[in-house]
Order: structure tokens, then sequence, then C-alpha cells
């Protein structure tokens, strides 16, 4: 075993990790560890663009944007944050630009901009070039731009480092509120030797990413487990809105690989098995270009009512075909060659067909505003913070929307970098690290290890598959009651057979065998978290739609609800919405 | 893998580059290439395909030949552009393949002693060569001969 | 030696590999050549024994190999040069090696025929 | 089991058989091979034509050996991660479709070329990516930085556009014959790594990734072989941005 010590520890180098560590790493001796290599993160798979009132190319204002994020998250969006999200986001996009982020210019060489989902002028008239962006790679070019910076100021990378668990100076939920829980450190396994390394930390930044991998149909990576999320929730911390996952509309149909929404920011249109464009009587005003949740909503329904398109009639079409080929080479170059080369479709010519996969959750690690990760209601834990995806500030609430993510961590990352350098700036020493500070992961890894041709009778992957079956089936884009319970009982039943899978790798070096049982952990985990928020949250909101409460509650509803992991299950609380100027309306488009 | 902190390239002042060995060499396979190109392929012709090709050479063939100062130049130019230019090409291959430094201190050593020592002999022979030598069998020199004597 | 396959690369591979191996030949065929052609500075008899001995049809055969590598390198160290100066040739660099390819049997062809004809045809 | 055929989304594509050819090396050694030790191994699975490579890796190791080791992420081949060797080429495994390989026969997969193997498929990546740090991969700048964007034309913007499709997967520097001849070469991804500022109109670095390509383990020890632009699967056209570079070198104008 190694010990290390830092003054901050950055987990995840994602957009929002290697963000924060851009600015922490000026000002404090910081470590960023990750379990991929920095450019594998899934920040470089994020398409369409990332949103920024610069009106560059059309009249536009910050202000407009506060308002279509907190409309677009029907109102569950902590207003105070989104102020901040967007009135930042000018710079965001600018420092970026600094630091050579390649964007598609004007022909007067300023960042170009694109449509983009409910992005709209002067609240709602209809849809405004908001949208920064790089061909259909945006990510890509974020990704890349972030980790040049981060080799140019020589910040100290652990990669393929596994963080498996974080160390607080007391539990947070036997402590008193009010009481001050400080951060002491991570504990995390070294893939490429199976060693296990004591990080010992002043501050400690969470930028682990989503947790699509719950659901079978997604646009997310392999590798998005919703560690971090995970790894809060067994420290002791809450997290917030969970229930609240978004469904992009355009997945390659059965795959799940993503079109960007740019691609009907573009032009592209959704039709039905008739040929229909079935948008204009769901959204009248913006029709293609509504929120993701609506979009969304509308296609399950067409392919629910009979008009879907295909041999099974289970996915709709997404229409390029009057499109100029040179415009979809010059602006869409990657994703039609993911249509051509996953499903022989060529978009110049053929509809696209696609289908929601499960893209984004707007819930996370609850954090302030300066990314504090709050331990209730109105605690902090000092030192500890967390940003991007596996946060929420929130900015979301209840759906996200398209371009806002890539935002949130170029500005959220930013804040957490610079809160948790200034915070170890001001504190003379970490805590102690516990002796047994790695006895539980070391007992989580001999655990599993034990099971090497032993005992275990399972196997990872089949545990994973069900789960994520069951929660395709029982918790997308529209739920109930029963098909919620049935996933609670499915999930508490995997959680079981969990407890007996076997590992088949016998070696410590790169266990990726082990590495697969300690995510499939992490996500029965959210996906019990998941599943309790939506059954209690008897409403529809944004990305959460109750086909037996069909309507949004705002009387009995408009709150976060705060999930906390506890030995006799899941335990859920709320938290207030924050609404500074904009009170919560119907959301028509 | 271990920890990395990525070092930083050692910074030269900006401005042209300074280094150019590798450059050079490169240009010069490729000014090369194309005259001999135009050498190797005439001598190839005049050699092989005119008169009666390979049965043709021997002494009084050749001797024939550097009469005449246009082929005195011309193989002489041959010879040392394709020394350098195949002299240069082996130095490239001893770089890629030789990995330890001393065996390619030895192997660049011996190329060195190889293309100079060829190209001296090889001026001396074309530059001293008597294509009538007193004490020859003259059935074996070139008909010219003759006249000299 | 790990058990590995020979890596599948496509026509500028197996030119790059024809172009070196090509080179070293000649190199070696030249070193070769300037010392026996040293021998006219020995004696008109020293000389001819020498190439008389060349003049077998196993000598023969070498020698059109020689040709053979020379006009292979030849036309294809022309290839590489047009590659690295237009972007055109960069493109059709697969086309150019089955031009590289046409040009060498047409040269080829006429020598072999003639060549072989004096090796073996007695003279 | 959950076993349930995965339904493949355009029409209806029947299952068959595919063998999969696997080099496998176990740092730790296994009840038959010597730690270190590379060996072959067989191993058959049901797929769909239209299933990825990565697919069938994946159901290996998730039905048949837990130990098998490869990296992964995205599964659809913007992330890098699964650059191999699949029938003796190197393509990554995710956008690699089991209908274009001539499933009849098996499929041979081996670690990518001229980096140490740490376990199957996984090499080490360490000296790949010091290369990329080597020519300086980021923007330089001089002066006080403008208030807003710097400014950049649609048609300068267009110059470095390809290569900054890089995802770093390295297929093509394990792809170049003078790379595995010595590990000297900085490889043609970190060329275009350099291309992409050296020809970035907002960039004041470029003399001094210049100077380092001009070095002996630079530029020039490309032989266009062509590996490289054959095996990018972002279909980056990296031997002519080589040629690009070298170009500047030659002529000194960017
Ligand atoms: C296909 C796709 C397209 C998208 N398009 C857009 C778009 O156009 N606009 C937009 O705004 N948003 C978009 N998004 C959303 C957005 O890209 C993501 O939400 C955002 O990039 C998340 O960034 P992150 O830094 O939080 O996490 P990630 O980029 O996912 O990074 C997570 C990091 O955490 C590390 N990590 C995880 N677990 C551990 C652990 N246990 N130990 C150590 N390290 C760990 C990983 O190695 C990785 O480095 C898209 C998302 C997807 C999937
Ligand atoms: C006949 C005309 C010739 C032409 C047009 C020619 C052209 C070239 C060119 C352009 C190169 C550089 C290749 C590269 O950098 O990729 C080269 C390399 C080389 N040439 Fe020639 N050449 C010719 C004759 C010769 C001769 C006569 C010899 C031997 C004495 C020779 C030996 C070599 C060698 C050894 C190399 C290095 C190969 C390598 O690095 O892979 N060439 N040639
Ligand atoms: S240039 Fe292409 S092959 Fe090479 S690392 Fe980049 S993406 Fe991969
Ligand atoms: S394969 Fe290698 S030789 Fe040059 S063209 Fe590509 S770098
Ligand atoms: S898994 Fe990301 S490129 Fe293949």
């Amino acid at each position: 075993m190694t010990h290390h010590e830092y003054d901050v520890v950055i987990v995840g180098a994602g957009g929002a990790g290697m963000r924060a560590a851009l600015e922490s790493s000026q000002r404090a001796r910081t470590a960023v560890l990750t379990k991929l290599y920095p450019t594998r993160s899934h920040t470089g798979a994020a398409q369409g663009g990332m949103a920024a009132a610069l009106a560059n190319v059309e009249d536009d204002s910050a202000e407009w944007h506060v308002f279509d994020t907190i409309k677009g998250g029907d109102y569950l969006v902590d207003q105070d944050a989104a102020e901040i999200l967007c009135h930042e986001a000018i710079d965001a996009v600018l420092d970026l630009e600094k630091m050579g982020l390649p964007f598609n210019r004007t022909p007067d060489g300023k960042v170009d901009q694109r449509r983009f989902g409910g992005h709209t002028r002067n609240h709602g008239e209809a849809a405004v070039r908001r949208a920064c962006y790089s061909a259909d790679r945006t990510g890509h070019m974020i990704l890349q731009t972030l980790y040049q910076q981060c080799i140019k100021q020589e910040v100290e990378f652990f990669n393929e480092y596994y963080v498996l668990d974080l160390i607080l100076d007391q539990d947070p939920q036997a402590a008193a509120p009010g009481e001050e829980v400080a951060v002491a450190g991570v504990v995390a396994l070294e893939l490429s030797t199976g060693d296990i390394h004591t990080f010992r930390a002043k501050s400690v930044v969470f930028a682990t990413g989503g947790a699509g991998k719950v659901f079978k149909t997604t646009s997310n990576a392999h590798t998005l487990t919703g560690d971090g999320m995970g790894i809060a929730l067994n420290a002791g911390l809450p997290l917030e809105d969970m229930e609240f996952f978004q469904f992009h509309p355009t997945g390659l149909a059965g795959l799940g690989i993503l079109l960007s929404e740019a691609a009907r920011g573009e032009g592209g249109i959704l039709r039905n098995s008739e040929g229909e464009r079935f948008m204009e009587r769901y959204a009248p005003t913006i029709k293609d270009l509504a929120p993701r949740d609506m979009v969304a909503r509308a296609m399950a329904n067409e392919v629910r009512e009979g008009r879907g398109a295909g041999p099974h009639k289970d996915y709709v079409l997404l229409d390029l075909t009057h499109l100029e080929p040179a415009h979809i080479d010059e602006k869409l170059p990657d994703i039609t060659e993911f249509a051509r080369t996953y499903l022989g479709v060529e978009p110049y010519t053929e509809p696209v067909p696609v289908y929601p996969t499960a893209h984004y959750a707007m819930g996370g690690i609850p954090t302030t505003v300066r990314g504090e990760v709050l331990r209730n209601n109105t605690d902090t834990v000092k030192g500890l913070y967390a940003a991007g995806e596996c946060a929420c500030v929130s900015v979301h609430g209840a759906n996200r929307l398209g371009t806002n993510s890539l935002l949130d961590i170029n500005v959220f990352g930013r804040r957490a970098g610079i809160a948790a350098a200034e915070y170890a700036a001001g504190l003379d020493e970490a805590p102690v690290l516990r002796d047994d500070a790695a006895a539980r992961v070391e007992a989580v890894v001999t655990r599993l290890l034990a099971t090497v041709g032993g005992t275990g009778t399972e196997r990872v992957a089949d545990v994973r598959k069900a789960l994520q079956e069951t929660m395709d089936r029982n918790v997308q884009v529209f739920r109930d009651a029963t098909s919620l319970e049935e996933a609670q009982r499915v999930v508490a039943e995997l959680k079981e057979r969990f407890k007996d899978v076997a590992i088949h790798d016998r070696g410590r070096r790169f266990n990726t065998d082990l590495l697969e049982a300690v995510e499939l952990g992490f996500l029965l985990e959210i996906a019990e978290v998941v599943v309790a928020g939506a059954l209690a949250r008897e409403e529809s909101r944004g990305g959460h739609y109750r086909e037996d409460f069909p309507t949004r509650d705002d009387e009995n509803f408009m709150h976060h609800t705060m999930a906390y992991a506890t030995e006799d299950g899941v335990r859920l609380d709320t938290k207030p919405v924050v609404v500074t100027k904009y009170q919560p309306m119907e959301r028509k488009y | 893998m271990t920890a990395q902190s990525p070092t930083r390239p050692p910074r030269v002042p900006s401005g042209r580059t300074r280094h150019n060995a590798e450059k050079w060499s490169w240009v010069f396979m490729r000014v090369t290439g194309p005259v001999l190109l135009v050498l190797i392929l005439t001598h190839l012709f005049i050699n092989l395909m005119t008169g009666d090709g390979i049965s043709q050479i021997d002494f009084a063939f050749v001797a024939g030949k550097w009469a005449s100062p246009l082929w005195q130049v011309w193989d002489l130019v041959m010879l040392v552009l394709a020394l350098l230019h195949g002299g240069n090409g082996m130095r490239l291959l001893v770089n890629d393949y030789a990995q330890r430094p001393w065996l390619r201190k030895v192997l660049h050593g011996a190329l060195g002693v190889a293309v100079i020592g060829i190209i001296v002999l090889g001026s001396l022979v074309i530059f001293t060569f008597d294509a009538c030598p007193v004490d020859a069998d003259p059935s074996l020199l070139p008909s010219f001969c003759e006249d000299v004597r | 030696m790990s058990p590995t396959t020979l890596y599948r690369g496509h026509e500028g591979m197996w030119m790059w590999v024809v172009h070196r191996v090509t080179g070293v030949a000649i190199f070696f065929f030249l070193l070769v050549h300037v010392l026996d052609t040293s021998l006219v500075r020995v004696s008109p008899e020293a000389y001819n024994e020498v190439i008389g001995s060349y003049k077998t049809p196993l000598y023969g055969l070498v020698e059109a190999g020689l040709v053979a590598a020379i006009l292979l390198h030849a036309f294809n160290g022309i290839r590489i040069i047009a590659v690295d100066r237009s972007t055109w040739a960069l493109r059709h660099q697969r086309q150019l090696v089955w031009a590289v390819w046409i040009a060498f049997a047409v040269l080829m062809v006429p020598f072999l025929w003639r060549h072989l004809g004096h090796v073996f045809g007695g003279a | 089991m959950t076993a349930t055929a995965e339904s493949p989304a355009v029409g209806e594509v029947k299952a068959m058989q595919v063998t999969l050819r696997i080099l496998r090396t176990n740092p730790e050694g296994t009840a038959d091979h010597k730690p270190g030790e590379s060996y072959w191994q067989e191993f058959q699975v049901e797929a769909h034509a239209t299933d990825r490579v990565l697919d069938a890796l994946h159901k290996i190791k998730w039905e048949q050996d837990g130990s098998l080791a490869f990296r992964r992420s995205c599964a659809h081949g913007v992330c890098g991660s699964d650059a191999m060797r699949i029938n003796a080429r190197n393509r990554l495994a995710c956008k690699t479709l089991l209908k274009d390989l001539n499933p009849a026969k098996p499929i041979i997969v081996e670690p990518i070329k001229g980096l140490p193997v740490e376990k199957d498929l996984i090499v080490d990546m360490e000296p790949f990516f010091a290369s990329y740090r080597e020519i300086m991969p980021f923007l330089v700048t001089t002066g006080n930085a403008p208030a807003r964007e710097r400014l950049q034309s649609p048609e300068d913007r267009q110059r470095f556009d390809d290569t900054t499709k890089c995802i770093l997967c390295a297929a093509c520097t394990t792809s170049c014959p003078v790379f595995w001849t010595d590990g000297q070469y900085f490889g043609p991804q970190a060329i275009v790594g350099a291309h992409r500022f050296i020809f970035d109109s907002r960039d004041e670095g470029q003399w001094d990734r210049l100077e380092i390509l001009n070095d002996k383990a630079g530029v020039w020890k490309c032989r266009t072989a062509f590996n490289c632009t054959e095996a990018c699967p972002r279909g980056i056209e990296v031997t002519k941005a080589i040629s690009e570079v070298k170009k500047v070198l030659t002529t000194g104008e960017i």
C-alpha cells in the first residue's frame, strides 16, 4: 500500500475534473485521479454544443438563457444557480476559445452558434442560436483542449487509478446538524498493479460523471457507472433528484448511440411511419426543437399508438434527406458516420431510425453554487466538492437543456477547483487519515477476489443485464406505480444476488473483471435510489413522467428529493427549491 | 502505470529551426534520386541494351568508353552520387535497426570508411586509367591503341 | 519472439519494404561493382578474367535481378518524391504504386528478352 | 438466466457462430502459462453480423472467461480506448463490425504493436502519450489576451480541421513500420498533434514545435508507408498532415 499527500485531490478527469484541475493546480498541490486516461472520458462523446448567450449571430441575452434553463427544467431548477450558470457562460466559452478550442466560426471570424432544443429568444418567442460548437464534436474539442492545457500546466495525473472510497473525519449521518464534518482523503486501486493507494488531502473534488449504465439502452459509455455518486452514498452522503433521468430523443434505434440534437438544430425533422412531422402536434411553436423530455415522450407515444416505423414499429425516423450533403458533412460529419457504420443507413438519402436513449442524470451529489458538497439540506462537508454530471447544483432541475451540461462542467468545474484550492490554502493540515482508511477498500477487494473460482455462483454480467433490462422496461420514459414497484422488487432481488457474484480473474493486475463487479455494486445502489425517488414523486415533471399522475403538482412536489442510504434501505427527504425571479408556470412550447 | 507528471520539452527560442541535418539528408535523397535515375538508366542502357549487351563487356569496352571525357565525368558523378545516396540510405537503416549506441557507432564508422574508400578508389581508377597499358596483350585492348603506338 | 501475425499493410507499406530491400541490395552490389571495375587499373587480363567469370547464366540472372531492383527502386523513388510534393499524388499513392509496377514491367520485359538472350543465347 | 437475445434494430439479422483467436498474455501467469508468456486462445461466440468485435469480446468476457482484459469505454469510436490488431490490422474493436471481417474464418485479435504489452490486449500507453506531450500540444500565445474571442476566419479554421479529430487511440503510431523498428520515432500521432497547432492561425509556438519535429526522431523518419492513414479510425489523412509539416520545414513558410 502506498500513501500520498496532496492539498487537493480531484477524482475524475473529464471536462469537470480537468477544468477544476486547471484552477486548482495553479493555486495548490493537486493530483488528478482517473480510472480512464483523461482523453477517454465521456465528455469527449458530447457532440452538439455549449450554450452561452454570446449574441454572435443573433440577438440574445444571458437573462433569456436563465429563463429557458428554468423553464426547461420544469421549475425544479435552483434559480440562483441558473443565474450563475448562464451569466458565467459567456466567459466560460471565451476562456475555452483562449485556451485554443477550435470553435466553428462565423464569416467575420467570431465563434459561430447554432440552435438547440429549448433555447429561445425573449422567453419562448422562437428558437435562438445560442449553442457554440465545433462541428458535431464539441465535447471532444473541450476534452482535448482541457487536457492540452493540463499538459501545459504540468498537472499531475494518476491515470488508471480507480477511486473506491471517500474518507471523512466522521460519519456524516451520525454528526449533529451544524457540526463540522471534514474530508480526509480517498482510497484508490491502481489498475495496472492492483495495489491500493491512500491519498490524504485537504480538499477532494468529485467529478466522476454520469451513471447511464443503470439502463440498457444508453448513450453513455460502458464506464459511466456512477462511481462518484455511489461512493458518496456509501460514505453517508445524500443524492439529490436522482429520479430525474434524461432520455435523449435521438439514439440510434436499438443501440442507443447518440445522434446529437444538433441534427434537429441544423434542420433535421422527426417523422413517424406515416411520414408525418408529429412534433407539430406536441409543440406547435418550436416543434422538433422542444425540450428533450417532451420530444422523447412524443416519440414513445407515437410508437405506442402504432405509428412507429420499421418491421416491429418500434422506432421513429430522423429525416435529414432534405439537407445538402455538403452541409451535413460540414456540420454533422460524425453522427452521420455513426448511422452509416452501425446501422448501414445513408443519411443523405434515407431517414435514420431513432429511439429515446438514457442520456443524462439531472440528479447527483448535492452541492452549493461553490461546489461544496451538502451532507443535509444546509451543512456542507468541509473540503469536499463535486462538479459535473455527478453533482447536482441544481441547474438542470427536472430536465436539462441540451448544451447546458458542457456549460455546467466548465462553470462549476472551475468554481469547484477554485473553492477547493482556496479552502486547502486556508488549512494548515489535512485531517489525519484513519489508520483503517484503506480497510474498507481492502475488504471489498478481498471479498470479491475471495470468490475467485470459489463459492460465487452469479455472474456480474447476468446481474447487470437483469438490472439494465428492468430499468429499461420499468423506469424509462413512462413510469407508473406498478412498473416502479416491479423495478424496486427486482433491484432488491439483484442486490441479494450480487452478494454471491464470482470474479473469474484470479490476478491483481488489470483485473477488469473485479472492476466490473465494483461498478455493478454502484449501479445497484443508484438504481435503488432512482426507483425510490420515482415512486415517491407522485407527479409528472420534466424527465420524470408518471402515467398514474400525469400532471405537475407544485403544491406537493415543488421540492428536491434528497436520498440517503441507510441500514434499512433508502431514506427520502426533501429540500426546497430556490426561486428568485421566475414563478412556476405551465410549460408550453 | 505510475503517476506521471508531464515534462515540458526544453524550450528553444522562437525563430527558424536550428538542427537541420536530418532535413538536409531528406532533401539530398530527393535531389540525388532523380539525377541518379537518369545517370544509371542511361548507363544500364548503353552497357546492357546496345551492342551485344552484357556479353560485350570487357576491358576493351570499358577503355573505349572512358576514352571520352563525357563518360569519364558521367561515371564519376554517378559513382559519387550513388555512394552518397546509398551510403546515406544505409545510415538511415542503421539508425532504425541498430538500437545499441556502440553498435550504431561501429556501423556508422564502417559505412563512412566504405563510402569514402570506394569513392577515392573509383575516382583514382577513372582518372588515372590508362586505356593502352604498354605491357598488355594488344588483342585485349581497344582498337584505337594501335594508333597510339 | 511473441507469436504475432504479420501486419497486413497495404501497397504503401509493401513498397516501403521493396524500397528498403532494393536500396540495400543496390548498395552492396555497387561496392562490389566498383571493386571489380577497379581491376581495369591492375591489368586487362585481370579485369577480363573476373568479368569473364561473371558471364555465367547464374550471374546473368543476378544481373537481371539487379536491374530489376534498380528499376523498382528508381520508379518507386520517383513515386515517393511525388507523394511528398503533391496532394494529388498523396491521395492517389495506391494507384501510383501500380503505375510503378507497370513502368517496371514495360522496361523489364524488353530488357529481359534481350539480356537473357545474351546470357543463354551463347556468345 | 436472462438469456434474451439482443435484437438488432433494423431488419432481422440471424445469429451465427464466430471464432475469435486472441493473443493473450498474463503478467501473473496462469495454470498453463508462465507469467508474461504470450499464447493464442480460441473462443466461440454466438453473434450477429451487425455486432462489433467489441461486442464479441464482451461476450467472451461476460460469458466465458472473465479474465480477458481489454480497454473500452464509449463503444462508438470516439474515446480511443480500444485500438487493437484485428485480422492483422489496427482498428477500433467498437468500430469494426463482424460482417466486414469474413466471420467464416477465425477473427484474429492481438494487442497493438510496438508498445509493451501489460495484459492481453492492454498495452502500456505511456511512451505514446509521452511523445504527444513532447510536441507542445497546446496553444502558445504571447501578449495580453483580447477581451473577446480571438478572431479566425472559417478558411483559417478549416486548415487544421482534419487533425483536430484525433482521439489519441494510437492506431496510427502502432501501425507504422518505422515506429516498430525503433522506439525513437515520435510516431505519426505526435505529428498530427503538432499539425493541429502549427496550422492554427492563433498559435505563436509553431517554430518551437517545428524545431522538435525537425529532430532525428521527427518527421524525417516518416517513409510514407501510409499504414497510419489507413489505420486511422477517424479518417484523418495522417500522411498528408506529416507531408504538410515537412513542406513547412523545407520551405520555411506556414
Ligand atoms: C453522447 C453524449 C453527447 C452529449 N452531448 C452533449 C452536448 O452536446 N452538450 C452538452 O452540454 N452536453 C452533452 N452531453 C452531456 C455531457 O457531455 C456530460 O454530461 C459531461 O461531459 C459530463 O462531464 P463530466 O466531467 O462530469 O464527466 P465525464 O466526462 O464522464 O468524466 C468522468 C471522469 O471521471 C473518472 N472516473 C469515474 N469514476 C471514477 C473512479 N471511480 N475513480 C477515478 N476516476 C473515475 C473517469 O475516468 C472520467 O475521467 C452529452 C453526453 C453524451 C453521453
Ligand atoms: C536510380 C535512381 C534512384 C532513385 C530515384 C532513388 C530514390 C530514392 C529516394 C527518394 C529515397 C528516399 C526514400 C525515403 O526517404 O523514403 C531513397 C532511399 C534509398 N536509396 Fe535510392 N534512389 C536511386 C538509386 C539508389 C542507388 C543506386 C542506391 C544504392 C547505392 C540507393 C540506395 C538507397 C537506400 C539504401 C535508401 C534508403 C532506403 C530507406 O531508408 O528505406 N538508391 N532512394
Ligand atoms: S491520428 Fe487517428 S489513428 Fe492516430 S491517434 Fe489520432 S485518431 Fe488514432
Ligand atoms: S505509417 Fe509511418 S512511415 Fe509515415 S506515412 Fe505513416 S508515419
Ligand atoms: S470504446 Fe471508445 S473508441 Fe472504442
